[in-house]
């Protein structure tokens, strides 16, 4: 692939749109709701009224509203149409061929749930064809790296990305081109890029739409990653719950082998590259990258101690650049507009712009890409509709097992990282699950807990036994069979396990108690029985 | 009790001659061969194993441990790590409920009551005449349709118990209770 | 000085426990003019007395009667010490909470291994009714010394009554080895 | 080679580079409690008993797998690192059944002789009394699941000092444990050499001799690393 074939692609599928484009939303959220059988119908309505040359019919990536789909709209400025049937179809088309509304439910595209997005990662969602690289080239796709690959060295790259302030997707929020910087210095002649697929978070599926809906925006980051760092393999390790997101990755690599923006020599410059594809098999711990390499290297997916960082001892010993799908998918976009466009985004310690993943008790589910910065009132109220049926919003958990619940009297906190983890939450990959008043928060914590419980490599002794006694403490709370004594023991074991935990998982594993008990310590107590022993002596001796 | 064991090469020639009845077992070898049967592909050969015989038997194991040249408890090991791996037949028809975060808060766990009632078994079981296999998932990523239930391979948004059981009823090809 | 108010008790447990603190042999002798022992099974009083100082509980929490009374000890006793692993950890008598429900070594007793009379005894005025599981004495009661061992040697039961007297050491390293 | 020098405890030290922060104490003489390491094989970082504070370091350090570096001071004994250690033990002696009393190792068990030295004399926590078995299948050896810790010491003797690979660890969570070849009966095992390493590897009693009955396992970790020493060092000329 040359410069110029790169051009004649997008030029010529450029040149072929249609008068009318239909795009038809086949994220999972629309599958899931009959958008497959949508999309058939919408492709035999258009060839049964015989306007093949008219309208073409795309199946594209999430469109962000998952409640009210499946979703679909009509290009140039046609109506978001919602809730559709797939008996719908046939209504779609004869109204863009006779020019009158469908009497069908549509949506404002000027409601802040749209109005207020900001896209940089998914600016390709719902809009292209994923599985089509043909489309994602037709939107400036690897236009980024045929810049890098011709203008820029390396270090030029790692640069950029250092300039632009981005910081990593996945949780931490460490800075990407620092990570980069010490890997392309790292010794070693073997070097790789991960891409940490696992979105494991319960309550998260930004990833999943990212890798649902522009899966090319992925090969082309860690490609970029590659040629700056100095790597020439890497892996993207997802879920084996995302199968469509494994087939879009599949369909996508082959294409971009076959189109010569992976394997050998891309785009005639002497850099190699290649992406596997290695699939999970259902263990949250492997989202924590040294047990998410021992799982890509065939075995149990358990974690060791760091230092050494990946970035100088990773798989197989070699440096490895690991960072997660959001990351990379920032990355072009970063090297297309230049560092600074992405530094002008966001507040001064967060730049540019994160994608939530909202659900829970909120009337408008989806995903949300917003400016660093937005107050979460914004998200939650404005843009989410916040609690259906006339319900309060009560409370906000963001960073999945490993975050916290804001309270919703602290719904001004700006979203960056520093405010997040300030209020004992943190910014996580981006899974928001609003809690209405309904919602038990010890029941919420005693969830987490279970979840982590079940999901401890059992490697360390904290995080193994003390997810256990923690899941205990909370049951016996719940039950009404705790007294004071059983919550301090509680305290005192989430700061424990906190401290001692061998790796992310069990470090965070508290953070659900800790951060309900800070803000809604009053549904503990409520559940709590009188200690006739709580000054030593009794005051009544219990009978049994 | 015989005090020299019985050598590892014959458990191996045993199931060697297991599988040489069964396609399944050349397929399982093509696709390790083109692994270059390197112990790092483990877990995507466990992977085709489970697409192709439903689940991971003893033989299966040794057989990949044999190719791989990995000693079979490190296969063992792995296999038992992944919830993904199952170890025992799965029924005819599978039915998963997401206990993400986002479909608790929604009720899933009614879902899954509602199915653990009709049905007889908890989840991880199958219904004695094998028909439904309940599992439970730790976040299938369709939050914004939850709860979801994933009904063999299909997502289905939006669940109630009287969804899921219709789902049950329609397999079991009668009234679930 | 007034004398130290001694109990002893044991609960689910062996008595070697007990066994162990008669080989403190003539210390008790040498403290007689510091240490009442008021309540033992090795004495004959029958009812728990008021204003005890110190009671040394030796086995498990297995049955109703044992919390019962172990609520009625805390009642009127100033220092409790779990004594000996049966009362600390549950120890032997623990081994059977593993095997799931008390009718399970129940029946293996009564049932199984009798030759005659096979049956289990039901009638709570007898026998206690079991607990669920038998359960250290400090899941009960606060519990302000704890005398591992089993059983704890004899030396470290004077070691113990001599710190409380405040005439020694608090028990310190292999001082608190269990088993 | 060049030297880390760093203060442990108060106390300046010197090591060659590369060695840990647990070599280094030992070099000054200083115990830092550890369950999960042995002389001879590689660390897992897993037991935390050995975690030591750093000053300019937030977190909490494994001392087994933690590199010495220049100029750190390190404290191996604050009062929150004691607390944290009866907790760890706390937990473990909760998580399975731990009857000292009735042990084959009672008296030689690792287990028991750190809960005494960290001032451990009671469980706050819930025990879990899990079913657990023992494989009483092979001639010389018996394995009892209910005394495991999890340490992994046998796995890593079995596949890193015996190189038989027989031994691993299946499951996850508080569900892991320890298994032969495909969870199969010790005795039917066809990679099993017999050779009683990870028995003796073993730190509680877990691993035992059949035959041995209460307190009469006693065993030498010390002998596993002399001969892992002699065969990378070349040191046995045969």
């Amino acid at each position: 692939m040359t410069r110029t074939e790169l051009n004649e692609i997008k030029e010529a599928e450029l040149a072929a749109r249609k008068r009318t484009t239909i795009r038809c939303c086949m994220a999972a959220g629309c599958t899931s709701q009959g958008s497959g059988e949508l999309l058939k119908n919408l492709e035999a309505a258009v060839s049964e009224a015989g306007a093949e040359d008219e309208i073409e019919v795309r199946g594209v990536g999430c469109m962000r509203l998952c409640c009210q789909g499946p979703l679909a709209q009509a290009d140039p400025g046609g109506p978001l149409y919602e809730k559709l049937e797939p008996s719908d179809a046939k209504a779609i088309i004869e109204s863009i061929l006779s020019g009158e509304a469908a009497k069908l439910q549509t949506g404002d595209p000027k409601h802040p749930f749209f109005a207020k997005q900001l896209s940089v990662v998914l600016g390709n969602s719902g809009e292209i064809d994923p599985e089509r690289i043909e489309s994602y080239i037709a939107a400036d796709g690897y236009q980024a790296l045929r810049h890098a690959l011709r203008e820029m060295r390396p270090e030029e790259v790692v640069q950029e990305i250092m300039d632009s302030g981005l910081r990593g997707r996945g949780g931490g929020g460490y800075p990407t081109g620092l990570k980069w910087q010490t890997v392309s210095k790292a010794r070693g002649d073997k070097k790789y890029i991960v891409c940490n697929a696992d979105e494991g978070d319960p309550g998260a599926f930004m990833d999943r739409t990212v890798l649902e809906s522009d899966p090319h925006a992925i090969l082309e980051g860690m490609t970029l990653a590659a040629y700056a760092v100095g790597a020439d393999q890497g892996y993207i390790y997802v879920r084996a719950e995302y199968p469509l997101a494994i087939e879009r990755l599949q369909k996508a690599i082959k294409q971009a082998k076959k189109a010569g923006l992976l394997g050998a020599q891309i785009m005639e410059s002497p850099f190699n590259f290649s992406i596997d594809l290695r699939i999970g098999a259902g263990a949250f711990v492997c989202g924590e990258e040294t047990a998410l390499m021992a799982s890509i290297e065939g075995r149990r997916g358990v974690p060791r101690p760091r230092p050494p960082f990946p970035a100088e001892s990773g798989l197989w010993g070699c440096p490895t650049l690991i960072n997660n799908v959001e990351s990379f998918a920032n990355i072009a976009p970063i090297v297309r507009n230049g560092s600074q466009w992405f530094a002008g985004i966001g507040t001064e310690k967060s730049k540019g712009t994160k994608v939530f993943a909202l659900a829970g008790k909120i009337s408008n589910t989806g995903i949300v890409e917003v400016p660093m910065g937005t107050p979460l009132r914004t998200i939650v109220e404005e843009m989410g509709g916040g609690a259906p049926d006339g319900g309060t919003v009560k409370a906000v958990q963001t960073g999945g097992p490993s975050g916290g619940c804001i309270p919703a009297d602290h719904l001004d906190t700006p979203v960056e990282y520093e405010s997040l983890s300030a209020l004992g939450s943190i910014m996580g990959s981006g899974g928001m699950i609003v809690m209405d008043e309904t919602t038990n928060m010890v029941d919420v914590a005693r969830f987490f807990m279970e979840f982590c419980r079940d999901e401890s490599c059992g490697k360390c002794i904290p995080c193994r036994t003390g997810t256990v006694q923690m899941h205990h403490l909370l049951t016996k709370i719940i039950d009404g069979k705790a007294t004071a004594r059983d919550l301090a023991l509680l305290e005192e074991l989430c700061d424990m396990v906190k401290h001692t935990s061998l790796c992310g998982l069990g470090m965070t594993a508290p953070n659900p108690v800790l951060s309900t008990l800070r803000f809604f310590r009053g549904e503990y107590e409520e559940l709590l029985q009188p200690d006739p022993y709580a000054n030593g002596r009794p005051t009544a001796v219990p009978t049994s | 009790m015989p005090l020299i064991h019985q050598p590892r090469s014959r458990k191996i020639d045993h199931v060697i001659e297991h599988a040489s009845g069964d396609k399944r077992f050349k397929i399982l070898e093509v696709f390790m061969k083109r692994h270059q049967f390197r112990a790092d592909a483990l877990i995507e050969v466990l992977h085709k194993a489970q697409e192709l015989f439903g689940y991971l038997e003893d033989d299966l194991l040794i057989f990949v441990s044999h190719h791989l040249k990995l000693p079979p408890s490190r296969v063992y090991g792995v296999a038992t790590f992944y919830h993904f791996f199952t170890l025992k037949p799965k029924g005819e028809h599978t039915c998963v409920v997401c206990l993400g975060t986002a479909c608790y808060v929604k009720g899933a766990n009614k879902v899954q009551a509602a199915i653990e009632e009709a049905t007889g078994v908890t989840a991880g079981e199958t219904t004695p005449d094998n028909k439904v296999s309940l599992l439970t998932a730790r976040c299938i990523g369709a939050c914004g349709v939850a709860p979801a239930v994933t009904y063999d391979g299909q997502v289905a948004a939006k669940q109630t118990p009287e969804d899921a059981l219709a789902k049950i009823k329609q397999w079991t090809g009668h009234d679930a209770d | 000085m007034e004398r130290l108010k001694l109990a002893t008790i044991w609960f689910g447990g062996c008595s070697g426990c007990h066994m162990s603190f008669l080989d403190v042999d003539e210390f008790l002798v040498d403290l007689i003019d510091k240490i009442d022992i008021v309540y033992s099974p090795i004495v004959d009083t029958k009812e728990y007395p008021e204003e005890v100082d110190l009671c040394l509980i030796e086995g498990a929490v297995c049955h109703e009667e044992h919390v019962e009374m172990a609520h009625h000890i805390r009642q009127r006793t100033k220092l409790v010490c779990s004594f000996g692993d049966c009362a600390v950890t549950s120890n032997v008598c623990g081994m059977r909470n593993a095997l799931g429900k008390p009718e399970v070594p129940l029946e293996y007793a009564y049932v199984t291994l009798a030759d005659t009379n096979k049956g289990i005894p039901d009638d709570p005025v007898i026998v206690p009714n079991l607990l669920e599981q038998a359960i250290p004495l400090h899941q009960v009661i606060p519990v302000d010394h704890y005398l591992p061992g089993c059983p704890p040697p004899a030396e470290r039961i004077k070691a113990l009554i001599l710190h409380l007297l405040g005439l020694g050491d608090p028990l310190t390293g292999d001082q608190l080895k269990f088993g | 080679m060049s030297v880390r020098t760093l203060t442990i405890d108060d106390q300046p030290v010197s090591v060659e580079e590369g060695a840990s922060v647990l070599d280094a104490a030992k070099a000054a003489g200083i115990t830092i409690p550890t369950l999960c390491h042995m002389d001879g094989v590689y660390d897992t970082g897993a037991c935390r008993l050995c975690l030591v504070e750093v000053e300019g370091i937030p977190k909490l350090l494994p001392a087994c797998s933690t590199i010495a570096a220049d100029g750190w001071v390190v404290r191996t004994q604050t009062e929150r690192l004691q607390k944290y250690r009866r907790m760890t033990l706390e937990l473990l002696f909760a998580e399975r059944n731990h009857v000292c009393s009735a042990c084959v190792a009672n008296g030689h068990c690792e287990l028991q002789t750190m809960a005494y030295s960290q001032g451990m004399d009671h469980v706050r926590y819930d025990y879990c009394y899990p079913k657990w078995g023992m494989d009483l299948s092979h001639p010389l050896f018996g394995m009892d699941h209910n005394r495991c810790i999890l340490c992994a010491r046998c796995v890593r003797t079995c596949w890193h000092i015996e190189g038989a690979g027989t031994k691993n660890l299946a499951g996850r969570g508080a569900g892991a444990h320890i298994i032969t070849d495909m969870n199969e009966d010790w005795g039917d095992s066809a990679t099993c050499t017999w050779c009683g390493k990870c028995v003796q590897s073993c730190p509680t009693g877990a691993l035992f001799q059949i035959g041995a009955t209460a307190g009469e396992m006693t065993r030498e970790p010390a002998r596993l690393a002399d001969i892992i020493t002699a065969r990378r060092k070349k040191e046995w000329n045969v």
